[in-house]
């Protein structure tokens, strides 16, 4: 790529004034990052540039290393779990989710049917709330700045007191526990939410309708980040990004955890696996979100929330491994726990769909202006607490 | 001027100031932070700064992204080691007078991170910090609390004679030494000039 | 055409304009200090410690277990144990903290004490105005700073103290009446 | 497919390489193939490749630290004790060498299954820490190869791009190493027991 680039034809002058007067010979390094507006958080590209055009881009990583891992295997099994809120943060209950999803493999506990419905109605709230922040963030990208994100944290928010309403916080809920659910939802809870799944269809038209015509936007991002479907697959890309480029590969149908095998539902796909591709997805997935909240609130069992065998403290798992791994809005969030019969973990990995999913995140900026690498980082979806842990 | 004759002219619409009150009041009210996000309390200022909490009506509406624009440095999130010298390098570009919240546990003290090899132990140790905000990650409303205790803290400050603001006085110096990375940790560890460790006296 | 789409997107945003002087529901800022909104009732921020009864001192339910100093996953509960014992409310002597430390600029709230707990000594505080400048004194809560009366959980968390406090009053009445058939064959001997 | 048919396939396939199956004493316990190091590339290829496997999908790659241990059995053996042959139990100890482990997760999307877990094992902890990368198969195990390197000192031979991922250049450590000790650091008591008044009464 970079070779036939440097043989392409090119006008005098196109090569701009910052690589100096040399025509089309100087290369200018440039770090974005760690402080930058549109990295999404501490995170570093250094990108060679050949005037405008992007010539080589590489991530660093590291500026949020918290070494969750590590702590992990210090800490009980239990105590990884509020941990697990802050991988993602943006989406603390579907972490949640996987991380009791792979203890439960571990240890053959069964959460009980109301408790799985539970973790479903939290975890598609958390998608759609993770989507309408990123289609916010990607939109002030292009440039769209406040109105698209005031109006996705409106709705945020309003995600944010279900979450406060029944696990007494807005971000690091610390909710799921091993074989089920800390505590019931509160009354009135069922009410409440059923009123946002009613209301969010409008919102959804709403934020569609606010740019989703628009030329701007449509120019920024047709045809811009292109990703074909084998190197999607080769290189690991899961979740919408794999989806956009056509892929049809959704856990939630694929391993049918849970009980997603008892709503019905659509996996929309993408054809050309660009930037619109993507930010089309996120839009669509809402709706089939939302359409997975109106069926299991609706068919919500009664019952108990908990495994009668599971039990809070010291708790020892047979000596083992297992890898457990859900459909996080961002991607396939996988845990791999190994267990030597103690009460920590001997070995706790996370596999992050942010940082595997930035693996191609060169290929598609190459021989794009610096704009569209911006566009095609936010179109990615990184939460940097993921890609470092 | 005393505060009764003040308050007893104000009610007959006669206001009166110093100067010193006046340029307080004009710095208190228009502090722009620093559009500077680390981890997870970046998305809860992001929530302040959004429609249902909406900080601006504090005068912080504009986010600078540029430290050379900005008064206010929130460290909203885990510093970690390779991350730190960042940090201080932008506090360092910031213009006098500057003023640091560290926002939540990891801010201020490394949090539930802080057994981790690469997580600081708080910023204090690199850069002096105005208003510590417990909480992990602190709610918008404590965000607006600290918010409004810096307000206050600004709004008190003096302008002349020994008791006189930090960045008024020439000895205290405007720009910390920045820390580097060595082969197993930053170098030094801590500036001894900023930090206060805890001691305990038996 | 062109311009329809940015068109349609301003019409939206029009729509929200407007539509704020009419709907209430579109008019999402709480003026914070003045207004508050009403906090949920699991809302949790920081763990303290109740007492019952009017003694700060005395009347802390905590028996110094040790339980949520070894459970808590940041490590920030320090907890010194005292040499003698004291009875609890059904009697039975226990010991007492001679020092309870919460470092609150290391907690992260997430409630895993509270579960622990055995003897329902600590539960989560909902108070959140907590900045401060002095980062040792204001973020280290020492046994005084964390004591709070059972009256004030039950203010902040209604349902959950009233039900703490019946399987409390139960346990009381099983400790008596197993302390009464107790007594009478040692009388009868 | 079985761990044990996939093994005898790769072994059939690829002259010379050994497969090992290891067990798993979890709940759904599956084993693991842990393939030879100087076969493993070959291995990978012929795993992607496989008609009725077709593992284009390499989700996770973990680094495993294993520190060298010492295991006691208790062995029944026969002794002659005061002339009478008797039983007796005599525990035996065994040393098992430390060694580093990179464990891949491989799945199909074509096929929709999964999951095959490969592991290729280095031979020591200090100074034969190479097996060859796997980056060549799949692209997915890029960043996570470059991770391990960083983490846990495996180098990767035939990695195109191998340095360090998350911590800076000129960190000599590799800190999720079990015997990992970080650098002693001057921040005061770690426990605060009974410091508060205290500091406030010090000034």
């Amino acid at each position: 790529m970079i070779s036939s680039l440097k043989e392409m034809p090119r006008e005098a002058g196109e090569t701009g004034g910052m690589a100096g007067s040399g025509a089309g010979s100087q290369l200018l390094e440039v770090a974005m990052g760690p402080h930058h507006p549109s990295t999404h958080g501490v995170f570093r590209m250094d990108v060679q540039l050949e005037g405008e055009r992007v010539v080589r881009l590489k991530p660093v990583f590291g500026y949020l290393h918290r070494n969750h891992e590590q702590i992990a295997e210090k800490t009980s099994y239990l105590g990884s779990m509020p941990y697990t809120d802050r991988l993602d943060y943006l989406c603390s209950m579907s972490n949640n989710w996987a991380y009791a999803l792979t203890v439960e493999k571990l240890t053959g506990l069964q959460p009980p049917e109301r408790a799985e419905y539970i973790r479903v109605i939290m975890a598609e709230l958390t998608r759609v709330q993770n989507h309408a922040g990123l289609i916010g963030f990607l939109l002030q990208d292009m440039g769209a700045s406040g109105t698209p994100l005031m109006y996705a944290f409106r709705e945020r928010e309003k995600i944010l007191d279900l979450f406060e309403w029944v696990s007494g916080a807005r971000m690091m809920c610390n909710y799921m526990r091993f074989g089920g659910v800390r505590v019931d939802l509160p009354e009135g809870w069922v009410e409440g939410a059923l009123a946002f799944v009613e209301r969010a269809p409008r919102f959804l038209d709403e934020y569609e309708g606010l740019l989703r015509n628009s030329e701007i936007v449509m120019a920024r991002t047709q045809g811009v980040g292109l990703l074909p479907a084998e190197l999607a697959v080769n290189a690991g890309v899961t979740g919408p990004m794999l989806r956009a480029s056509g892929v049809n590969y959704d856990l939630r149908k694929v391993d049918r955890y849970g009980v997603y095998d008892r709503f019905s539902f659509r996996v929309p796909l993408g054809e050309k696996g660009d930037v619109y591709d993507r930010y089309m997805m996120r839009l669509l997935e809402m709706r089939e979100s939302v359409s997975i909240l109106a069926q299991a609130l609706r068919d919500l069992p009664g019952g108990p929330i908990l495994d009668p065998k599971s039990k809070l403290r010291g708790l020892r798992p047979k000596a083992g491994e297992v890898y457990g791994r859900i459909e996080a809005p961002k991607g396939e969030l996988g845990f791999y726990l190994i267990s030597d019969g103690s009460t920590n973990p001997y070995r706790y990995r996370v596999r992050p769909p942010s940082l595997i999913n930035l693996t191609v995140l060169e290929d598609m900026c190459l021989d794009r202006s610096v704009a569209d690498v911006v566009v095609i980082l936010g179109s990615v979806d990184i939460v940097l607490g993921e890609v470092d842990r | 001027m005393e505060q009764d004759l003040k308050a007893e002219l104000q009610k007959h619409g006669v206001f009166t100031t110093t100067f010193e009150e006046l340029y307080n009041w004009g710095r208190k009210n228009s502090v722009w932070p620093l559009t500077f996000g680390l981890a997870c309390c970046a998305i809860e200022m992001i929530a302040t700064t959004m429609a249902r909490y909406d900080l601006a009506r504090f005068g912080a509406e504009v986010f600078r992204a540029s430290p050379r624009q900005a008064d206010l440095i929130i460290v909203s999130g885990t510093v970690t080691k390779k991350m730190a010298p960042q940090v201080v390098r932008l506090y360092n570009q910031m213009p006098e007078p500057k003023y640091v919240i560290a926002m939540g546990a990891c801010a201020i003290s490394g949090g539930p991170f802080r057994d981790g090899y690469n997580v600081l132990k708080g910023i204090d140790r690199y850069i002096p910090v105005d208003v510590h905000i417990p909480g992990c990650p602190p709610r918008p409303e404590a965000l607006i609390d600290a918010f409004m205790a810096l307000q206050r803290k600004i709004a008190g400050q003096q302008l002349t004679g020994g008791a006189r603001a930090r960045h008024l006085k020439p000895e205290t110096p405007s720009e910390y030494p920045v820390p580097e990375h060595g082969e197993h940790g930053l170098e030094p560890t801590l500036n001894a000039e900023v930090w206060n460790p805890l001691r305990v006296i038996q | 055409m062109l311009g329809e789409g940015i068109v349609r997107g301003l019409a939206e945003t029009a729509r929200n304009f407007f539509g704020s002087f009419a709907e209430k529901e579109r008019l999402t800022t709480v003026q914070f200090p003045e207004e508050r909104r009403v906090p949920f009732e699991a809302a949790r921020n920081f763990p303290f410690l109740v007492y019952d009864g009017d003694g700060k001192e005395s009347g802390l339910r905590c028996v110094a277990c040790l339980i949520c100093e070894k459970e808590c996953p940041p490590r920030c509960i320090h907890i010194d144990k005292s040499k003698d014992k004291k009875p609890d409310f059904v009697g039975k002597a226990q010991f007492y903290p001679a020092a309870f430390t919460i470092d609150v600029s290391v907690c992260m709230s997430c409630q895993i004490c509270v579960e622990v707990c055995p003897f329902e000594a600590i539960k989560m505080d909902t108070a959140f105005e907590l900045s401060t400048d002095d980062r040792f004194a204001g973020l280290l809560w020492g046994k005084d700073r964390l004591a709070k009366s059972n009256e004030h959980y039950h203010a902040i968390h209604p349902t959950e103290a009233a039900e703490v406090d019946e399987r409390r009053g139960q346990e009381k009445a099983a400790a008596e009446a197993k302390a009464k058939p107790a007594a009478q064959p040692a009388e009868a001997r | 497919m079985t761990p044990e048919q996939i093994r005898s396939e790769i072994e059939a396939a690829i002259p010379g390489c050994s497969v090992e199956v290891a067990p798993n004493g979890a709940v759904p316990g599956q084993a693991s193939l842990a393939v030879d190091r100087l076969h493993a590339l070959e291995a990978a290829w012929f795993l992607r490749r496989h008609p009725g496997l077709l593992l284009d999908f390499c989700s996770n790659v973990a680094g495993v630290d294993w520190l060298d241990r010492e295991i006691s059995e208790k062995v029944k053996v026969r002794k002659l004790v005061d002339g009478v042959e008797q039983e007796a139990e005599e525990t035996r100890k065994s040393k098992i060498p430390g060694r580093l482990e990179a464990v891949y997760h491989l799945f199909s999307i074509e096929k929709k299954q999964g999951p095959v877990i490969l592991r290729v094992r280095t031979e020591n902890r200090s100074d034969r820490v190479e097996i060859p990368s796997l980056t060549p198969v799949w692209r997915s195990a890029e960043f996570q190869e470059r991770e391990i390197f960083d983490l846990y000192g495996i180098v990767f031979t035939g990695h195109p791009d191998l340095r360090r991922l998350l911590m800076w250049e000129g960190f000599t450590d590799h800190p999720m190493r079990k015997d990992y000790v970080p650098p002693p650091e001057d921040d005061g008591p770690q426990d605060p027991r009974g410091a508060v008044g205290k500091e406030a009464a010090a000034g």
